[in-house]
């Protein structure tokens, strides 16, 4: 067993094994930090690949971003934990059979791939021997220009909508508006008294 | 154009007095009815006279249905034997329309009445003049719905409601044969035109026909199925239920309609058609049998009934069976001649009932009459005349219609031309028994009606009576002027009756022995006799009879418990049926399983799908993977497989 | 005149006048007045342009007369495609009088909505003619389903009290009879490569795939004509159904199943039908018979009518399949009588129902005492109901008697089947006769007892009006006929050449 | 770099045209007050909407593969362009008054819509899994937004919540697929699977790559409501507002259904055998069932799920047809559908009641009474729908029927009629209720003339439709005919 | 990819993606778990991606990784923010209790 295959069987096992208890953790949390794993161990079985640069956006993005914005969320929802899986149980079995059927035919139909020959000419990028990174931006900018941007419109719309469905202008709260505080003018706000000696105000 | 006047002038009497009754008033309705009757009649004399014993010949009216072969046209045809029949309806109609003026005079829709009756006597004209199948077929059905529309006359009385719708769906029956005989007329003659199936009649002698899942000679079915026809329009046994019935009509109607002229269609119908009858001897002797077994069985019915109309109708069915059983040996001739003396004596013997009805004041119960001889004379002397006439009184017309029947029922070769004979000597006693009960019953002996009726008790009018003489007159001579028609060798009728080669029956019955010739006189002489020791001279006899023969009285009196065979045989199951098609097939089985089953069925399905979308999302997802799995295992183990 | 589109002319006119209706605004009272004017003469200009159709029609062809072509769908290869011949001309001109005839008759009796009363009976004159007009079988099919909706909304919203089951029965009943046909419509299609009617005849469909095509064209139209057991909607619309929506049920939609056997389960799948006849004649006969009886023990007399209409259509489904020109003429005949008859006897229940609110036949009795008129019109109906003489109703009857008694048997499994067929159906009469007379006999005679009927009145002019036209069409095909059957006699040697079984009384009841 | 970077941009206007618009209008709403701005905000989006289609229409048509080859300009993006803008269009004027009267009429609303349109327009041009893909998820994004828009109210936010988990899970097995797909074929683009797998190819199917393209039917056909995919549907157009549950019911569908045939008769046309029976058993069970549970449904807007998931089932026949006149007639249904469903939600939307939207079968009781034109429209619709001609919806059917005998499903055409005549029940049951049953409580007149304006529009479309049916019959002529194979151009590897 | 065959890669994704869809339908806690399901799925699509293109020597696969990412980034946002709205107005998560519609 090479190194390289012993390293995958490693990341492989911690990969399934958390994705497992992802799904099985009582805690919230719990599952959250199971997720960092398993997508920490996935990023290296990229790196095993020599898909570095995908590597490296697994982690930034997904534990740097997503898990952190789970996180964020289970801890604001106080979701409480107490109530166990009463209907995981009673719905195992079927629900395995189904589930290792489909395993199944994936793994079936994984055994049939065979290495054909290239449909297109290499692309340029990987003739040339560039780095993993370098080669995937070249693509990015280049054929999938347009898919990049819709890639830009896809957010802006995750942000629209995040904002539209959470945003609330709540009433009674304190908040700073520049444009008040930039026009407002010392006769509004300032009144002077005149205080005479010994009195108080 | 004589016989479009002939035909088609009660059609417009009946018209104008159905359509403008009420402007037209009760006497103009009366008058224009009666007015054009006249001219009708009057035109048959004439007729009488130009077109006895001449050949055929046709009178085109109108295209009528005309598909592929089938062609069919309205057409008058006027032979020695239409000339013969459009005599009798048209003079007979003639008299009772106008003693109908006096009999329905205190009636509240006269116009209708002989509106009534004048659209009856088109029809009956229409059948007699026939030219086709069709056209018979057409006045076949036409007198039928006459004589429903004149049975329920006084449709406020229920009787009177059922009898009509009786007489009418019996009649059917008998249409339901006819209308099959004609398409197996067409059938086996590609026509059903009278030239081309008389013409053709010797061509399809002895052919079969595959019809009914059998093979059967095809002229012997084609005389069955019309015969079928002609039982049920002139009641013979089995179909002669409705007849008795039928005198809840108003008795113009009985007079004219269930004695003279409709009842007898289905004789007419026999010797029309006796160019087929005569190539199918089975055909024949089942008209004898029928013939001669309705002589005898009316007239056994007849002893017993107390309702003076259906005494006379009983006698009236009798005596068609006497004409049927002619046909049936041969004497086509002897029948027809039968059917016109008939027609005068029985038109007598009702319109004469009617005018004992109308002084009695419509009481019909011979049980309560007695001793009228005195209070209407001229009724009663007619009445007598009518009795003698029926009976076969020699020198009446009756006597020498009903001794050629019986003579030629000797002669003949027919295999059950002795049965008749009997059976008809027999119902001769019979006849004169009942008709001499009747005539000592009403006019003889102490009265037993409710004496303030006996009080109003008068003549009727002139209207009335004067038909009546003219009847008995006829009666009395039509048996001397009608001779002829017994010709032996048959020239007389033109070829309007055709008799085969083989059959002598005409010639034979002249050369019977005497005492068959005196049976029938004999017969009648006993008859009355009888009848006059049990209601003259020993009142008492005819109860005392009545209880030692009681089973028999009873189902005599109950006219062999037909009407309750009937009822039990197809009425209550046709209702029966009606309803368990109805509630059972219909509601219960063809709507429960079919429409609503369906409908239930889909609503269930519905309701259990959507049970499936229980609203939890993991389920939802788990329908979604089952999904996919089957649909991968689908590609990758059927499609793919 | 005979440049124009008649048949387009007279198909549309009707929608013309249904537009009209719709933009009429104001006091109730007003509109309702106005559009039963608009209906009136658009009904009235209609049937005028139909009988200019029959005008211009050559009796001596039998061939599509007046046909009129034009795009429409041509990437599905289907045309606008019109024409009419000897069958279809008939059953035109019985659509447009009903159609006048059903607006006049409710002049006084529809109060509510009056609006759209009438012009969903305009929409019901286009579709009926167009159905009738229609040469390509995809147009057929628009014309012959859309009268659905027109008259479920008849029978759901100017029905009666069980309306709502009626008009759902009816409604999806129909339907899935009908989707069926589209199917073997599409299946027509494909296999011919047209749509055209005169073109579907024309080929040759394999026999297999024929026995499939039929079915699906007999669960269509056996459904609408009906036969038995396929009847049971219609007591149950009929009963409900207004007045007018009753007439036009009976009157002209029930023509379609007849129609449709004629147009396109006989001349375009001869050895089907031919194969499939003993099986029409069996459920014919069964319906004559059964639905007879039934009828007999009706308490409801439009249940009782609607029964009736059964047993005569069971004639002219015999009449269609027996393939020889005495049956089919019979079969055309008897859809018209049946068309004016039925129409007719419907507006006699029509005209009590409208004053005593009753249908219920024990409701009656003795209406002849006050309402002579309307005794003497009933009676007229009820003998031409049972088929007599003189009347439209018997030369049907004979003619498909005599038709189907000439069917000699090729095949010895069936011994003269159709004398057994003739026997049976003529039972149909005797039967026939005593439920009509026994309707008669309970509403018309016996004594005025029942206080609700004191006050009761005779025929209205508009409902004499409505009457008379079927009074004397009634009588004119009793005594007349050939003023029908001649037109029809080319169309029908037409036909019976495409079935290929020219003479009377020939057809091979055999295995194709 | 080789020819794929040839920026020609003018078939891409209308798209481009919608991303400046939304980009725009982002920045009017966000500057101007919040309730003020989707006052210009919605009538913008419809106008910018109604340009795109314009220009979808007006575009040379000649077949032109765009940027890198992930989408694809042709006759038949055209078609589908014009309708899904109208649609989104209409939909949005349907929905105007319904956001005022139900306090929603933020301007991220009509915002999100037109990003979800741009989505919808990429999806029908798609011409490489990527496209398919990144179109696919700017189409729902959005509309998971828009389904939990009440979001105050629970049935809103329970609506998109089911939306979004269940299509998360679709967009995974839609991946999925994709990857096998790519993997078995080692290519995303639509051009070179037709040109390395199309008729003449020597390499045979490979089993993975049609697993994979059941996979990603699966994930379509969670988009198009198809069984049993079809699960969230009822739920989610009763829970959403109901102007967005028009816009779900509406576009949305013509979009998939032309995604659909672009995947399945563009570079899988010669696959035929391999998924023909997958989509026809598709189609069967959503006619089957979308009939039946439709059935028994008391909430109207349930009623229209079920309706539509059974109408996908019809175009998902003439999809199944897998040939030429397949497509057409699929297009041609869809088409319809638009119109018949936009006018059904115009009538639902017109329907107040005391200030309260109308969602209840039973509440229609009288409706002609009180309003007999929009009972009128409301019966042109529903026998419609129910495929009764002279109606619009009767020739979808016919043409689709037709599709599928000449493709030899007749069992399929069979079951599909049947399958009519039970959801027929339920479109009568509305016009009985309109029309039949005693009216109860008044309506109030619909409100807002854009609501009158779409629905008045789609009734005549609907009814008059059967004058003059060729103009669009052979415009999806056209757009079928564009599926062929498509012109050489630099493919993506 | 050397050593290790590309088997090994598609059936770690298969067993991720089957977890995944493990984790959406027998999740009966909270909500947030099956957007992390969502989560194992959209990574196991990548690894057969990224395991793909590397076989085939392409990088359009791990380009398309890539734009999966993104997405998955857009759509956990989204997909949270209902969550958070959702959880406003019911006061819970729990997958049980989503069920105001049914039928």
């Amino acid at each position: 067993m090479s190194a390289e295959l012993f390293l995958f069987w490693l990341m492989g096992a911690v990969t399934v094994a958390s994705a497992v208890m992802v799904i099985s953790a009582k805690n919230p949390v719990h599952s959250v930090l199971f997720l960092i794993l398993c997508f920490f161990n996935a990023a290296g079985l990229f790196v095993l690949i020599g898909a570095e640069f995908l590597a490296m956006v697994l982690v930034v993005v997904y534990v740097g971003a997503v898990a952190v914005l789970f996180m964020f969320v289970v801890m604001m929802l106080d979701i409480n934990f107490v109530r166990l899986r009463e209907g995981f149980i009673e719905y195992l079995p079927v629900g395995a059979l189904v589930g290792l059927v489909l395993l199944a035919e994936l793994v079936l139909v994984a055994g049939t791939w065979a290495m054909r020959e290239p449909t297109t000419p290499a692309a340029p990028a990987l003739a040339e021997a560039v780095d993993n990174t370098r080669a995937l931006g070249r693509l990015l900018y280049t054929e999938h220009f347009l898919v990049f941007q819709i890639a830009g419109l896809v957010l802006l719309v995750a942000i629209v909508g995040a904002i539209a469905l959470t945003l609330r202008e709540r009433v009674g709260v304190k908040r700073q508006d520049v444009a008040r505080q930039v026009h407002r003018r010392p006769s509004e706000t300032l009144v002077l008294e005149r205080v005479e000696p010994g009195k108080g105000v | 154009m004589l016989h479009l006047v002939l035909v088609f002038s009660p059609l417009l009497g009946a018209l104008l007095a159905g359509l403008f009754g009420r402007r037209l008033g009760d006497r103009g309705a009366q008058l224009v009815t009666c007015g054009l009757m006249v001219v009708s009649a009057t035109c048959s004399v004439i007729g009488l006279f130009l077109h006895l014993g001449e050949p055929a010949f046709k009178v085109p009216v109108l295209r009528w249905i005309e598909v592929g072969s089938f062609q069919v046209d309205w057409a008058l045809r006027v032979d020695t034997l239409s000339t013969v029949m459009m005599f009798v309806v048209s003079f007979v109609s003639c008299f009772i329309h106008i003693y109908s003026i006096g009999y329905m005079a205190h009636d509240a829709s006269v116009p209708r009445f002989f509106a009534y009756l004048s659209l009856f006597t088109f029809m009956m004209l229409m059948l007699v003049t026939s030219d086709n199948l069709l056209q018979l077929y057409f006045g076949w059905e036409g007198v039928g719905v006459a004589s429903y529309l004149l049975i329920g006359f006084w449709y406020t009385r229920p009787s009177a409601c059922a009898a009509a719708i009786k007489a009418f769906i019996v009649n059917r029956v008998g249409d339901f044969g006819l209308a099959l005989g004609v398409a197996l007329c067409f059938f086996v003659f590609d026509s059903i035109a009278y030239d081309v199936i008389f013409a053709e009649a010797a061509g399809h002698a002895g052919e079969t026909v595959q019809v009914f899942g059998l093979s059967a000679d095809a002229l012997t079915l084609i005389a069955l199925l019309l015969f079928v026809g002609a039982m049920g329009k002139s009641a013979q046994l089995g179909l002669h239920t409705w007849l008795p019935d039928a005198m809840e009509g108003p008795t113009p109607v009985s007079a004219l309609i269930h004695a003279a002229t409709m009842v007898t269609a289905g004789v007419f119908l026999v010797a029309r058609f006796s160019p087929v009858y005569e190539l199918a001897p089975a055909a024949l002797a089942v008209v004898t049998v029928v013939g001669a077994s309705t002589a005898f069985f009316a007239a056994t019915v007849g002893l017993t009934q107390f309702d003076i109309k259906r005494v006379i109708a009983y006698s009236t069915c009798s005596q068609l069976g006497y004409m049927f059983f002619a046909c049936g040996v041969g004497a086509y001739a002897a029948g027809i001649f039968h059917l016109m003396t008939h027609a005068f004596f029985k038109a007598l013997l009702f319109l004469g009932a009617g005018s004992v009805i109308h002084a009695m004041s419509d009481e019909q119960d011979m049980r309560r009459m007695g001793g009228l001889a005195d209070k209407i004379k001229i009724t009663y002397a007619m009445m007598w005349i009518g009795t003698l006439a029926l009976v076969g009184f020699p020198g009446t017309a009756g006597f020498f219609s009903k001794d050629a029947i019986l003579e030629a029922a000797w002669a003949s070769h027919n295999a059950f031309h002795l049965y008749a004979f009997w059976l008809g000597l027999a119902a001769a006693v019979l006849t004169a028994f009942y008709s001499g009960r009747l005539m000592f019953l009403t006019f003889h002996g102490e009265s037993r009606a409710d004496p303030h009726v006996m009080e109003h008790v008068h003549e009727s009018p002139p209207v009335m009576t004067v038909p009546l003489v003219v009847l008995a007159v006829g009666a009395l001579l039509a048996g001397w002027l009608g001779k002829g028609m017994l010709d032996a060798e048959g020239a007389w009728w033109a070829g309007a009756i055709v008799t085969g080669p083989d059959n002598h029956v005409l010639h034979a019955m002249h050369e019977v022995p005497f005492l068959v010739k005196l049976a029938p006189t004999l017969a009648m002489a006993t008859g009355l006799g009888l009848s006059w020791l049990f209601y003259v001279k020993m009142p008492d006899l005819p109860e005392r009879v009545a209880t030692a023969l009681r089973p028999l009285h009873t189902f005599l009196y109950n006219k062999w418990y037909f009407d309750e065979l009937y009822d039990f045989l197809f009425v209550r199951p046709a209702l029966v049926l009606g309803r368990i098609f109805w509630q059972g097939g219909d509601v219960g089985i063809i709507d429960r399983f079919g429409p609503d089953g369906v409908a239930r069925t889909a609503l269930a399905g519905g309701a259990r799908t959507v049970r499936l979308q229980t609203g939890y999302v993991y389920h939802y997802a788990f329908a979604m993977l089952i999904g996919l799995v089957l649909l991968v295992g689908l590609y990758l183990f059927v499609i793919g497989g | 005149m005979s440049d124009w589109p008649l048949l387009s002319l007279t198909t549309f006119l009707p929608l013309v006048g249904a537009a009209f209706i719709l933009f009429i605004r104001g006091e109730a009272a007003i509109v309702a007045q106005n559009a039963r004017a608009v209906a009136l003469w658009t009904a009235l200009a209609t049937f005028a342009l139909s009988l200019m159709i029959w005008a211009n029609f050559d009796p001596a062809q039998g061939g599509y007369q007046l046909v009129e072509q034009a795009a429409w769908l041509e990437p599905l290869g289907i045309r606008y495609h019109m024409g009419v011949d000897g069958i279809s001309l008939w059953l035109v001109l019985l659509s447009t009088l009903l159609t006048v005839l059903v607006v006049v008759g409710s002049w006084y009796s529809v109060t509510e909505r009056v609006k759209e009363y009438m012009i969903t009976f305009l929409i019901m004159d286009t579709l009926m003619v167009g159905t009738f007009c229609a040469l390509d079988i995809v147009l057929f099919y628009v014309f012959f389903e859309g009268i659905l909706i027109p008259m479920y909304l008849i029978i759901g919203i100017w029905g009666g009290p069980r309306r709502i089951y009626s008009a759902f029965k009816f409604f999806l009943y129909t339907l899935a009879g009908s989707v069926l046909f589209l199917v073997a419509i599409v299946v027509m299609a494909r296999e011919a490569g047209t749509t055209s009617i005169p073109e579907l005849t024309r080929h040759d469909f394999p026999v297999a795939m024929q026995t499939w095509l039929w079915l699906a064209l007999f669960a269509s139209f056996a459904v609408k004509v009906p036969m038995w057991p396929f009847h049971t909607w219609l007591p149950d619309a009929h009963v409900e159904a207004p007045t007018a929506g009753s007439v036009l049920l009976a009157g002209v939609l029930l023509k379609l199943g007849g129609y449709g056997f004629l147009r396109f389960s006989l001349p375009m799948l001869p050895e089907a039908s031919a194969y499939f006849a003993p099986m029409v004649f069996a459920l014919s006969i069964v319906a004559i018979v059964y639905t007879s009886l039934v009828a007999l023990v009706q308490t409801d007399m439009k249940k009782l009518i609607a029964y009736s209409s059964v047993a005569h259509m069971g004639i002219v489904t015999i009449g269609c399949f027996t393939a020889n020109s005495l049956g089919l003429t019979g079969a055309i005949v008897q859809m018209l009588s049946h068309g004016l008859v039925s129409a007719a006897l419907f507006m006699v229940v029509g005209v009590v129902y409208d004053r005593i609110h009753s249908r219920e036949i024990a409701a009656y009795g003795g209406l002849a005492e006050r309402m002579p008129i309307y005794a003497t019109i009933f009676m007229l109906f009820m003998l031409a109901s049972v088929g007599l003489p003189g009347t439209s109703g018997f030369v049907g009857e004979i003619l498909v008697i005599v038709g189907i008694f000439g069917i000699t048997p090729e095949s010895p499994a069936i011994p003269a089947a159709g004398s057994w067929v003739a026997l049976f159906a003529a039972t149909g009469m005797i039967l026939g006769a005593a439920y009509m007379l026994w309707l008669y006999r309970r509403v018309i005679f016996g004594v005025l007892e029942k206080s609700a009927l004191a006050g009761i009145k005779d025929l209205r002019p508009n409902e004499i009006l409505a009457f008379a036209p079927l009074v004397l069409l009634v009588l004119l095909m009793g005594i007349y006929p050939s003023l029908f059957t001649d037109p029809m006699a080319a169309s029908i040697d037409r036909v019976l050449a495409e079935i290929g079984a020219v003479g009377p009384g020939r057809l091979a009841l055999q295995m194709p | 770099m080789p020819a794929s970077l040839h920026l020609d941009l003018v078939p891409l206007l209308p798209e481009l045209v919608l991303t400046v618009a939304a980009l725009l209008l982002l920045v009017l709403g966000a500057a101007r007050e919040r309730v003020r701005a989707a006052g210009i905000v919605a009538p913008l989006t419809v106008l910018a909407l109604l340009v795109a289609a314009a220009l979808a229409g007006v575009l040379d048509r000649t077949p032109q593969t765009l940027l890198g080859g992930h989408f694809r300009f042709d006759a038949m993006a055209a078609f589908l362009k014009v309708l899904v803008f109208l649609g989104v269009a209409a939909s949005l004027l349907l929905g105007s008054s319904y956001v005022e009267d139900e306090r929603i009429d933020r301007f991220e609303l009509p915002l999100l819509a037109l990003f979800s349109a741009l989505g919808m327009g990429l999806m029908v041009s798609a011409e490489s899994l990527l496209g398919l893909y990144m179109a696919l998820e700017l189409q729902s994004l959005p509309l998971y937004v828009m389904a939990a828009f009440q979001r105050d109210q629970l049935r809103s936010t329970e609506a998109g919540l089911k939306y979004f988990v269940l299509g998360a899970l679709a967009s995974g097995m839609l991946l999925y697929g994709c990857s096998l797909i790519y993997g078995f074929t080692g290519t995303l683009s639509f051009t070179t699977l037709a040109q390395s797998f199309g008729p003449g190819s020597p390499a045979g199917v490979p089993t993975g790559a049609v697993v994979g393209l059941v996979f990603v039917i699966a994930g379509l056909a969670f988009k198009l409501a198809a069984v049993p995919f079809h699960m969230w549907t009822p739920d989610v157009y009763e829970g959403a507002p109901t102007s967005v549950t028009a816009f779900l019911a509406a576009a949305p569908k013509v979009a998939a259904v032309g995604l659909t045939l672009r995947l399945l008769m563009g570079p899988m046309a010669d696959w035929v055998g391999q998924w023909q029976q997958v989509v026809a058993l598709v189609a069967l069970a959503s006619m089957v069932l979308g009939a039946l549970a439709g059935l028994v449904q008391t909430n109207i807007k349930r009623l229209m799920a079920y309706s539509g998931i059974a109408n996908v089932g019809f175009a998902l026949v003439g999809v199944a047809a897998g040939t030429r006149e397949g497509v057409e007639a699929a297009l041609v249904y869809v088409a319809i559908y638009l119109a018949m469903t936009l006018g059904a939600f115009g009538c639902i939307l017109a329907m107040r009641r005391q200030g309260t939207y109308v969602e209840r079968i039973d509440e229609l009781a009288g409706l002609s009474t009180r309003q007999p034109l929009l009972a009128a429209a409301l019966a042109i619709f529903m026998f419609s729908l129910a495929g009764i001609p002279p109606l619009a919806g009767f020739f979808g059917k016919y043409f689709v029927f037709f599709a599928a005998v000449k493709a030899g499903l007749v069992w399929l055409a069979i079951a599909g009629v049947l399958a009519s005549v039970v959801a027929a029940y339920y479109y009568l049951r509305i016009v009985k209720l309109a029309y039949f049953d005693p009216p109860a409580e008044p309506f109030e007149p619909p409100s807002g003339p854009g609501l009158r304006l779409v629905t008045g529009l789609a009734a005549i479309l609907v009814a008059g439709f059967v004058v003059l049916p060729g103009p669009l019959f052979d415009a999806a002529a056209g757009a079928a005919a564009s599926l062929g194979p498509p012109a050489p151009t630099a493919p993506v590897r | 990819m050397g050593v290790i065959p590309l088997g090994h890669y598609l059936t770690l994704a298969a067993t991720l993606f089957t977890i995944g869809v493990f984790g959406i339908f027998l999740n009966r806690k909270n909500v947030i778990v099956i957007l992390m399901s969502v989560e194992l799925i959209l990574l196991a699509v990548n690894i057969n991606f990224v395991a793909f293109s590397v076989a085939l020597g392409d990088l359009a696969g791990q380009v398309f990784a890539m734009f999966i990412l993104t997405v998955a980034a857009a759509e956990a946002a989204i997909g949270l923010a209902i969550v958070v709205v959702y959880f406003r107005n019911r006061g819970s998560i729990e997958v049980e209790d989503i069920n105001l519609m049914r039928g």
